[in-house]
């Protein structure tokens, strides 16, 4: 029950920080926009949560959870969503590229299966470094009919790199069905037409993901070439913090809801005996956790505006303008 | 536009440049069955709400969502067009199109030529560009520039309800592949169009304000910048001659050459990075044309050559706005 | 018999084409360079020779054998080859850029896996004329890990396009083994994945392949959705024109020539009574119906210089500069 | 590159620009394990031998030969960099870039900027570029403008073997991404180059000739046609000062503007498309920084926009030549 536990506390922490990001973004505290992953935290726990500190992973535009999971300072993250000083990325980024290199965050990402390519790169020159650290890669199931995703799992396979490939099927492709869009069987059928085995799992168990991750990954880091997770979980949300997602059919989301990762968990959590009081702790240290990252991030400076100019080039960066 | 142009008949009405667009497709999805949309979510309205409704009108067949498959949609709406009919190839937020380069430069821009006239491309691609609501790097790129540079493509860059409408209804009516490039951040911005909407003809400035001391030329989103700056500046006893190319390709010198032969000072203002913008072509083309000695001054402003960032103040110092123009026009007046 | 015949012809004609347009080559008499299909005639023969006029194709850098068989005038491939007025692209393509329109060609792509979009939006353009026409689209076995390819099965499945899909699988890409680049059991597995039928074909058997290219043109122009047709060829010569491919093990090019698709074809003819003498009457007016060609492309004007500047753009097309 | 300029223990070999290009790599490869290539067709040596025999030396794993995947190529280089390799990623020609653009555009290029600076995107992206051979339209495009205008990039442009050999050093070394375009036209071009090779520093340009009469600045392929037609009208008693810029971003901004300001006459050549190429930076620049006043005339020669056609004579219809350059500056002098 330890581990599930400490996976329980990951996803509450995972859902507080979004939730406070949200009520932020409706204040008007921070700028610009969230893809929340509210109903998906079980995907990015169960998988961060069998990772290496030195295991690599990339992300999505949906990426805080997989920050977060994969040890992302929160103070930073919230900052970055703020575009305050001190952000993850100095407030260049902001939530759709969150990244913690000191983590082996290597970004989240805005364009869709961005990622993608950088992963099995990034898993070629980890064998190149003699290194067995291995590469998780998150995209959604939107993400499946890009082309990047095709050539990344013959490239994968063929180099038989350590990299797990995990598919996070929401249904959606922001506001389109994402059945509706995709042709065949789907994602595991199309990973094994390139050889690289994959499976399916309930992505709103997360012991069930983590499980299944902990053995794929362990294949992976023997020199067993690529593998592929293909993780089914629901977006409880909009595609982004203005969107209602209202053309959906009610009753699927409510079926959602009671399917949502954070309550299955809790309800196994209760079987086994925890005290009830304990989870909601749990939740509530969380959210006081995540509260004090807004409050931190609110009283933070802005950048300096010459900032802007840093960052980009050794050679040739542009003298900063008269601000 | 200027109302008092069109025929006493139209009806014109306030609408905002996202709608205007809307009326423009509708328009000519209602005369020419032959075109059709396709990109990602069109058939939910598009991101923007251009298509809003328009599929209860026309049909999933000619209002198609797409897988996210930039590739095959570019590519797709020119295959369509190689048997005759007449896409409009939404590419959602122009960053997205980086995803369908080879299809756009290789295919689409060259196919006419390649094959010595046999190919006709009618494809529209419309890319909503620049800067947006803290988007960062990703999601805020001006580039038209590129397109100006390259071979095959007519690309239009409006900044008003009416000109969005009537250039739109010229690029779906032409024979060659139009780049059109939405102004996200005018997206709401209003203005009269009538409900008829005539073609716009490619390369030809609207003269926004008539002046003598300055020739300032801009396009898309900048020219409601520009409009303020002109107006701070006549305040201060600045004439100043505005023009709005409207398009980059063709693009109307005979409009800037006469502007800036009488003004002798010339200020090209882009949101896009200076550094290898079209300002700088314009700039060339003048001196070209004019000879040096024919200007007193002249001069560009765009973004510095930096990534967009996320963060408000860092957005802010390096945006294009009207007080930079402002002051880049007192110094050329200087000069 | 008779049909074996016709196809034994447009195959010697393609093989006599190529031929000659390689002496030309050698001789100096035409610019660039070419990329010959010599060995692979039967893929274009067959497939071709099933299709209405009025149904379209998509081909590659390789060709002339698509082009030939769909109909186009040889007399202006050959000038186009020779860059001379006249030419099919008012020499404007070259051999790379080979198009007729006017018999449903729609063109030769330099860019490897560049004609699966263009396919896959003929076909849904034809949808929308009402037409019964249908793509058939070309393409190597090299491009089968362009993410193109994936993304063009996807399309063609989810909006069930009439598109046959032809790999030429030649056994190479360029200089490299294509399966030295190429995951997992191949392109059948990969258009199933998509829930494309797919079958395997001796690609040098040109009855086989007329016949396989038949049966699924039929259930794609019933409106079954695509299918792809995969045959098995060999390319006997180098990559492009320069090329003398001396890396490739003699074993296997002196097996590939035992099975020649001419040769097989004509075995076949002769132990069905063809007279020898007949055939080789075809080969030989293949040869003077090519070398005739090659005479008109060598006396044939070049273009006028300002033609350069013709076929760019109706609106904001340059002026002529001076010459 | 003098070769007196070189240190006087140096070896000095003449060899072509293709076989300096090679001695670079594998000078950095021997120097840094780290150093790698991934592209199609390199381990059977590159289609122009710029890998030749380095699998032998280096092995499958340094000299990777890849699937057709551009994509997957560009950014399967960019991961590998970020854990910290530092891959020369090879497009085989640059057209096929194409196929890659979001992962130069969107990510390469401003990947360390979105991340704040902790992205080290090492890379050197070589790109063989301009017309060759009777290419046609898909294989012969010059777009090293664009990359100028993009942030983010190095932009590589050189036109002697010493200069290749040296900016590839530089950019196998450097922490930023370096867009190295291979002068496609030039590779069997000849030339002193030292067993040793440093690296060049990038925003340098060459001083290949000095004149008073006329500042003509060029790169990559069109340096020899500027070259000889220097001589042609030295020979009509023209003095030329002639620039080869070597690098587009950084680009000598100081060097050109000392000798504009010296010669008051600036000819700007390069073979892409005149229309939005890079020698309207760099005539607008000029006209910025020393005012129109401090120009007698100034010009730009490129392409006309237009795809390249494969017929001989309409490739060389719209080729920039020495002839083309000769008359341009004829026509300079006499403003
Ligand atoms: C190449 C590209 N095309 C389109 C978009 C716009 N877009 C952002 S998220 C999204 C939906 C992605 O769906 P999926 O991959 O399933 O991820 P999810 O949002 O469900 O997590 C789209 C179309 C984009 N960011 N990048
Ligand atoms: C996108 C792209 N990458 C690389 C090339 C260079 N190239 C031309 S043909 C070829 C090999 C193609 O192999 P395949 O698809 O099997 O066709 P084949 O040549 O065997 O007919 C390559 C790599 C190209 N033309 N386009
Ligand atoms: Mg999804
Ligand atoms: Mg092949």
């Amino acid at each position: 029950m330890a581990r599930l536990m400490e996976l329980y506390r990951l996803m509450a922490r995972i859902r507080a920080f979004e939730e406070v990001a949200l009520v932020a973004h409706a204040a008007g505290e921070l700028p610009g926009y969230l893809h929340p992953s509210i109903g998906q935290e079980a995907v990015a726990a169960g998988v961060c949560s069998v990772l290496r500190r030195d295991d690599r992973i990339t992300s999505t535009h949906r990426g805080h959870g997989h920050a977060l999971a994969k040890g992302a300072d929160v103070r930073g993250m919230m900052r970055e969503l703020f575009g305050r000083a001190g952000g993850a990325c100095r407030g260049k980024g902001g939530s759709m590229h969150i990244a913690d290199f000191s983590v082996g965050m290597l970004g989240a990402n805005g364009v869709v299966a961005g990622g993608i390519p950088i992963a099995v790169g990034a898993a070629q020159g980890l064998r190149l470094l003699g290194s067995d650290s291995i590469v998780a890669c998150f995209f959604g199931d939107g993400a499946i009919n890009r082309g990047p995703f095709l050539e990344g799992l013959n490239w994968a396979a063929l180099y038989r790199l350590p990299v797990l490939f995990v598919c996070e099927d929401n249904m959606v492709a922001a506001f389109t069905a994402a059945r509706s869009v995709t042709a065949g069987p789907g994602v595991v059928a199309r990973a094994e037409s390139f050889g690289v085995a994959a499976e399916s799992v309930d992505g709103n168990d997360v012991e069930a993901v983590a499980e299944a991750a902990q053995r794929l990954i362990a294949c992976v880091r023997r020199g067993g070439g690529p593998r592929l997770l293909h993780a089914r979980t629901y977006r409880l949300l909009g595609h982004t913090s203005t969107d209602e997602a209202a053309w959906r059919d009610p009753d699927e989301v409510a079926q959602a809801k009671a399917n949502d990762p954070l309550v299955r968990a809790r309800d196994r959590l209760l079987a086994a005996g925890v005290d009830g009081a304990v989870l909601d702790a749990v939740l509530a240290e969380a959210r006081v956790e995540m509260e004090a990252a807004r409050a931190d991030a609110l009283q933070a400076p802005w950048p300096e505006p010459a900032e802007a100019w840093e960052d980009v080039q050794d050679i040739g960066a542009e003298p900063v303008e008269q601000l | 536009m200027d109302a008092s142009l069109l025929p006493p008949t139209a009806t014109v009405e306030t609408i905002t440049l996202v709608e205007a667009t809307r009326r423009a497709v509708r328009q000519e999805m209602r005369r020419d069955p032959l075109v059709w949309v396709l990109g990602e979510d069109v058939a939910r309205g598009g991101i923007f709400g251009q298509y809003r409704d328009l599929v209860d009108e026309f049909g999933p067949e000619r209002i198609v969502s797409t897988p996210i498959s930039e590739a095959t949609i570019m590519g797709a709406g020119l295959g369509a067009a190689l048997v005759g009919t007449r896409p409009i190839i939404e590419m959602r937020i122009f960053d997205f199109a980086l995803c369908a380069m080879d299809e756009l430069v290789n295919q689409i821009a060259k196919i006419r030529y390649m094959f010595g006239g046999q190919a006709k491309p009618a494809v529209v691609i419309r890319a909503p560009h620049g800067l947006w609501r803290s988007s960062a790097a990703q999601h805020s790129q001006s580039l038209e520039a590129w397109f100006a540079h390259l071979p095959g493509l007519v690309v239009a860059v409006p900044a008003t309800p009416a000109d969005a409408a009537g250039l739109l209804v010229a690029a779906i009516r032409s024979d060659d592949p139009v780049l059109f490039f939405d102004p996200k951040a005018l997206f709401g911005a209003t203005g009269p169009v009538p409900q008829e909407i005539a073609p716009l003809p490619f390369g030809v400035a609207r003269h926004v304000r008539e002046g003598d001391d300055l020739t300032l030329v801009c396009w898309s989103s900048i020219v409601p910048e520009g409009e303020r700056a002109a107006e701070a500046l006549e305040r201060e006893g600045i004439g100043v001659d505005l023009l709005d190319l409207r398009t980059l390709w063709p693009w109307d010198e005979a409009a800037v050459l006469a502007s800036a032969a009488r003004t002798r000072r010339l200020l090209v203002v882009h949101e896009a990075v200076r550094t290898g913008g079209f300002g700088g072509e314009i700039v060339a083309r003048v001196v070209e044309r004019l000879g040096p000695g024919a200007l007193k001054a002249a001069r560009r402003i765009g973004a510095p050559r930096l990534p967009v960032p996320f963060s408000p103040p860092l957005e802010e110092a390096m945006r294009v706005t009207e007080a930079k123009i402002v002051a880049a026009a007192r110094s050329l007046l200087g000069a």
